[in-house]
């Protein structure tokens, strides 16, 4: 398993998220972080002083994945995430060992999403 | 000048009167007649520049509440303010004046509902002073009235905060305008059964009237409705539930305090003798106390100085002296104010360990209310007993128990007859329609479950980052959307 | 008494009236003269009351749009109210009042610019009432007036919100506050052209000259200017941007209510016969029943009671009943509201899926203020028509379609000319400096790059942890300073 | 007629007049008294509606504070107010007014302590104006006093924001209410010295009185208090500290603006001639020109149209209104407000260089106070100062610095005196008590460290989710509480 | 040693975090995040229009212990943060290779929290 | 490559950041996060009852870096980071297996921040 970390737009979330789903992937968690990098600040000015805020927000998007299913992901986010711009953020993948689904207390593998026919057979 | 240039000359004949004082229309009424109409449309005046800062009151009570309230129920004060302003503007309307003010009656008013211009009034106080046909000034008076019906429905639901179904504000609200409030009204204010105790009870401008009404209203639906989620633990030891903002909290309470100068002074309703500027005095020299004793309370309490405290203390010392502000002298003002001061600190933090009441209203409207009636049989002063002649001076000056009995027999009935009518109501509501939200959407709020969205509405949706600005080539691909895409079905597949 | 204790002595005497009753200054003036003087007095002090409420329904509007706009726009709202008043201010002083209330042609009236103490203004409507000299109590009416100018022009922005280019607002505020409006004013108010139709275009307070007005500069911004991105998807279809602020929402429509108090009974420009309290309940029972027709019909519709909606009822209400405030009985109001909030609603709905209009103006100010005015044609009474000397009575008690017909005019005329003129002001602005700001700035917000600065200053800086609040041993070691240091350089490198 | 429904019939006896325009009670009084008497009922309204108005400047300091200020000591500005204003209440009772307007000596008045009803005041200004004896209308003018003290109390915390103790409030509080406020209103409008330089200082409503003295004692205090953490870099360099919130700083402005009007035009004491409502022209055209000042001056400044500096100019220039607006005319009014704005920004730049003034309290209600009692010297007309019987016309009247020298005197000595006296009265404060927070507590904000809590205080508090709204399947199991448990012990095993 | 990262109901921190202290780990991190799963979305009406956000707000909990350490922690999180509905959440288990306490500069797994024993110390 | 993942104070950020940007390694996150260790929760008082929060915040830092510049991240957080007192707060170091910037969709360890030279050129 493992752990698909991505630092994006926040544009870029809703077609990522509505692609995964599509795909059968509908789990994942984001949050809020401001990131630096190549980016530049944002100036802002109070009262007559300049002040630069070098970070920018992103969304950091958090995805537990089988690791036959990386690239699958890693590619969806590529897609929808780009915008050829400075800013546009980065993927890291980390190894995950083990996963828990509190609701039934399972383990393993299987515990994570469903496979496209998941998504295929709850359209229905 | 063509007719239209006439236009308004009539309602503004006037103003003319400067510039051509001996214009035809003054010359045709005897002077005494101008003045006693001009004395009229002074204190017309007055009567409505006061209830408008009354009615502004109500917002007032939405920030004081909307500060005490969690987050996720801030929206819903503002519909809750609006509907029970609105409810109860049709409720006196129809029935409530009339009932309070629509005749002489022991119990109620009998004549005045769906108040009209050029109606007849039946033989009353309110005809003693208006004559039996409503015009002008006549409707700043029941303006006035109404805007003292709506402060109080407004404090009964201080205690159902967060978790009281929409539904029950219009049922009630109805009840409440054309009913319970107005027989309150007419039993003290409309020369009703109480002011036929002794020489009348003392309440100037309602601190049983209108607040305590409203707290034991406050009461009677908190006992049916039970404390909100998570405020008391297993073990039935309180818990602290924080607002979710001060600074709105302290708005609530400026507010308010504006509001007052309408509340107190305005009961005059009129400006003989300059007498509702005393009166402005007395309500700020007693609310400045109230913050003082409150801030000295809760300090040597808990070592730390609680904003809602002292706003608190600021409503409860303005509600002690609503009562008395039109019958003591500026000296017993202070007093009744750290009184009141003290007293909401303790009963708040006393009535928390059994009773969850988020704002404080049973203790800064029924307790200092309570107080403040009951002062009047202390302080108030024979000048002013005469002058209003109502009642009889209190105790420090007579050395008598009498005015203090008798505040205490209107305080008495007032609270029975509001409690027992408030709690058949809220009884009724709760066998039929229900008196409270399931669990799940208290948990969620009411903003979300009940009013469709959140009082807060953008905060759940991840905002688009600060692209573009001074951050792009000139030359950057065009980007879809502003926003994010918002789909349009609803449910995830499971 | 030296000379510096007579300070002031004349501009107080009035008040040593009571205590010398007989001073010296009383004995000069003939009595008649003296009540004539003092009627002034009350008239400019209610008109005066009542135009500094309505001054304070700028922050009505500043609030309501605020909690309706997203949080990156929110601090823009404020530099816009204060912007506009600002500018409207100095244009109605330069030339909006000449205009409109310097003369009694059909079209424009021709002096007073520049209004200053002691000038001749051209034989007029203003001139039959105040004479043909400013002062005092003609400035009254002068500042009266321009917080109606005030208030259309603020109406204007609510469709344009969170998009447009801030410079557009000097620009067209003064061409609103120096011709726009002052036209529309003279011709229903100032003795111009529509008073002249029939017996006279019903607009007690403004329905069409200030509501429909606003509304209809807002349609011609509304349509060169577009929709905010992101609010139709690429199938066209509506999506919401969600405002960010319900409390703050609430804050603006319970100020605006009260700012109606001024606005409307302070339209008799006076307190003869008490009018204006009448004129007080009228107002509030429509808004009233606005409030619960908006609450019903959008909880029939969606089954649940959005915040909005309620306030959008009670802005309906109040515009609606604007123009008949002075001409209906207390009986009518409530019918007026509540169509106005059934309205308000349903054109809420169908205008947002072709016009992106953030606030509801188009509904709230234009239709209802069309409703509202052709109300008059309908319910106007008698006794009204005939003592405001203006129109006849409405369908209901003269069964004559006549005043209908009127009213209908004044609001062809009224929205006509301001659309023609609104859409030319707007459309050179577009093509010079520009309406809109560029996309990047639109999705960044207004706030950070017009204002230079969130609405919410802070929201983007890391707040410092609570150190050392009872965390560290008192031994610890100094930290530099309390504030993240802020850099001064600018680029991070690439 | 019961005992009991004669109730208020005495104190609502005018409205009998209307319809029964021959009412006993009026025929046994002569007209003239009864127009006298109704004089000074219409003044007494007057200065109570403006009292009230000024009242309420209190919430537009408040949120002008809490916008400024960072979010973790919002709180605190509430609980500041409160305090304040009780405190000043009392202490103006107690012996403020007594030594501002108590009598007719150089330095200080002698009678009127502990204020009351029937009181004695000895020979002087005032009693010239009410007679010697409290009553109604006497009421009206110490309240109306003592609101003006307690804006001035409000302005000196603007510079002491986020880092002084509390208990600093109530101890300067008194001695300003009681001592360094009543003084320079004694010398200026109470018939103390300055009145009797030259033909005396002419101060309207107080730049000087009110504003200069304020930001004179905040002066004082910054001195001594020295700068926010973190405000001044290693290299002496000032950064910015972004307040928090700029929706609710504009409601701040907003209501300051609204305040205004009872400010400038209630300080005419009644409504003579109607000269109140010039007062407002001038007050507004002053105000709207300081926006225009000041953002156009920003604008050119930085390119960015700042929201705070938009606010600083209506401020700043209401300010400087204040002094003249009871002597110049309409068109000298944009002139000063001009200056002001553009004044405003520029200082409030320089000054950020050295010493740190959050809000801009020095600039705003120092500079611009000094050069408001200045423009005195310049654009007061020769009607005006007439009018008024102080001081004579301004240089561009009458070619002669002769009354700028005066002013100028004015200026320097109540700078002086109010500065030496706060000095003084901070400086022992520092010794004893103590002036400013702890390191710690500055860092984690007032809020949590002097009050107890959070100003949102829900900040901190994990929100549980939205469990089981629309989410949960219907036989869900009972989960135990609504809100997350909150443990009752209190220390972390280390 | 691992990072678990637990994503759950905001409900459920609150006793775990009570019984992680007792036995002896104290040290934790929470983080608010937004999650899409099985659960379904929450509609929101606003003036007439609706729309669903399919986000809902989750608890984030990180905890870096000895490996030896896991499965109590993870016990302890499957314990109090089941309800039996969808929507309880996902616990993850990922390897860390180093840690440092800032205080001191130590590195290693002694930095991590005290076992039991301290709990009981503290108590005295 | 290696995240090395950071729970300071607030107030140790900007130096941090502003050394590590000198250092050649602009890239990196943060977010705010709630922290339970060794140090003590604040006792919040509202209306007469108190309330423990047992939680302080905190800034999570995340910063990917290739494996050979780990010691240099790490030892410049621990240097600003530390004040000597209680609830300084912890840095891990864990594996990350790929990384990818999504401007470009490149992959791999080039992806990652600028070296020393970078900042070097970039000060021109
Ligand atoms: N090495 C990194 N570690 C952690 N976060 C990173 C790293 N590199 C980039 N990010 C995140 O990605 C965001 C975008 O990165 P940036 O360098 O501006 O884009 P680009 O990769 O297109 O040059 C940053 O704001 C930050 O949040
Ligand atoms: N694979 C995953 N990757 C990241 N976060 C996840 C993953 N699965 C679940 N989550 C988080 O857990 C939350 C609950 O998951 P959900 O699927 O609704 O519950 P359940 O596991 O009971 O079906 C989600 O909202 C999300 O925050
Ligand atoms: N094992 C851990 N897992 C996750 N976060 C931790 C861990 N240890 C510490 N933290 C984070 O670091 C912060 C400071 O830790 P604390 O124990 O108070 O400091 P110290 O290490 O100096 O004793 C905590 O508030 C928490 O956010």
């Amino acid at each position: 398993m493992k752990m698909i970390v991505a630092y994006i737009r926040h544009e870029a979330f809703e077609p990522i998220r509505t692609e995964l789903l599509a795909l059968g992937f509908p789990s994942l968690s984001i949050s809020e972080v401001k990131g630096s990098g190549r980016q530049k600040g944002i100036t802002e000015r109070y009262r007559g002083a300049e002040l630069t805020n070098y970070l920018r927000p992103k969304v950091k998007l958090e995805c537990v994945v089988a690791s036959g299913d990386v690239q699958t992901i890693v590619d969806t986010i590529l897609k929808h995430a780009r915008t050829g711009a400075v800013g546009d953020g980065k993927v890291f993948v980390m190894p995950v060992e083990e996963a828990y689904r509190v609701r039934t207390g399972e383990a393993g593998e299987e515990i994570l999403q469903a496979h496209p026919d998941a998504a295929a057979t709850s359209a229905a | 000048m063509s007719r239209s240039l006439a236009v308004r000359v009539l309602a503004l004949a006037a103003l003319t009167a400067l510039v051509l004082p001996t214009a035809a229309f003054a010359q045709d009424v005897p002077i005494e007649d101008q003045v006693a109409d001009l004395t009229s449309r002074v204190d017309t005046t007055w009567v409505i520049v006061a209830a408008v800062l009354v009615m502004f009151m109500q917002a007032g009570f939405a920030f004081l509440e909307i500060g005490f309230v969690r987050g996720k129920n801030a929206g819903s004060v503002i519909a809750k303010i609006l509907t029970n302003f609105s409810i109860s503007s049709i409720g006196w309307w129809i029935a409530g004046f009339a009932i309070a003010f629509g005749g002489g009656a022991k119990i109620a008013g009998d004549s005045g509902f769906l108040f009209g211009y050029g109606d007849t009034i039946n033989e009353s106080f309110a005809q003693g002073l208006y004559g039996d046909t409503v015009n002008g000034p006549f409707s700043a008076f029941f303006f006035f009235q109404f805007v003292f019906c709506a402060v109080s429905l407004a404090i009964v639901w201080g205690t159902t905060l967060e978790r009281i179904k929409f539904i029950v504000y219009p049922i009630y609200g109805l009840v409440f305008s054309m009913l319970i409030y107005p027989l309150i009204a007419h039993w003290i204010f409309g020369g009703g059964i109480l002011s036929t105790v002794g020489n009348g009870v003392q309440d100037f401008a309602g601190s049983t009237v209108v607040h305590l009404t409203g707290a034991t209203g406050a009461l009677a639906a908190l006992l049916l409705l039970g404390p909100r989620k998570g405020k008391y633990g297993p073990d039935g030891k309180p818990r602290a539930i924080p607002g979710h903002n001060m600074p709105l909290f302290g708005l609530g309470v400026l507010i308010l305090w504006l509001g007052w100068f309408g509340f107190n002074p305005g009961s005059t309703l009129g400006t003989g003798d300059g007498r509702f500027a005393e009166v402005v005095i007395v309500t700020n020299l007693a609310a400045a106390a109230g913050v003082i004793g409150a801030a000295v309370t809760i300090y040597l309490k808990q070592g730390k100085l609680d904003v809602g405290m002292c706003g608190n203390g600021a409503i409860a010392a303005l509600v002690a002296i609503t009562a008395p502000s039109g019958y003591v002298e500026f000296w017993a003002a202070p007093i009744i104010g750290v009184v009141a001061g003290v007293l909401v600190v303790v009963c708040v933090l006393a009535i928390d360990k059994k009773l969850d009441d988020p704002v404080g209203a049973l203790s800064a409207h029924g307790v200092a209310g309570i107080w403040g009636t009951l002062a009047c049989g202390i302080f108030t002063s024979p000048r002013l007993a005469e002058f209003n002649a109502i009642g009889d001076a209190g105790l420090v000056y007579s050395g008598s128990f009498k005015q203090l009995g008798v505040q205490f027999v209107g305080v008495a009935a007032a609270f029975t007859a509001v409690f027992v009518l408030s709690y058949i109501t809220f009884a009724i509501i709760k066998a039929t329609v229900g008196l409270r939200v399931e669990d799940e959407m208290e948990e969620a709020g009411l903003d979300i479950t009940e009013r469709g969205m959140y009082g807060y509405p953008e905060q759940f949706i991840p905002e688009p980052e600060l692209v573009g600005y001074g951050a792009f080539p000139a030359s950057r691909p065009p980007v879809v959307t502003g926003h994010t895409p918002i789909p349009t079905t609803t449910e995830v597949p499971a």
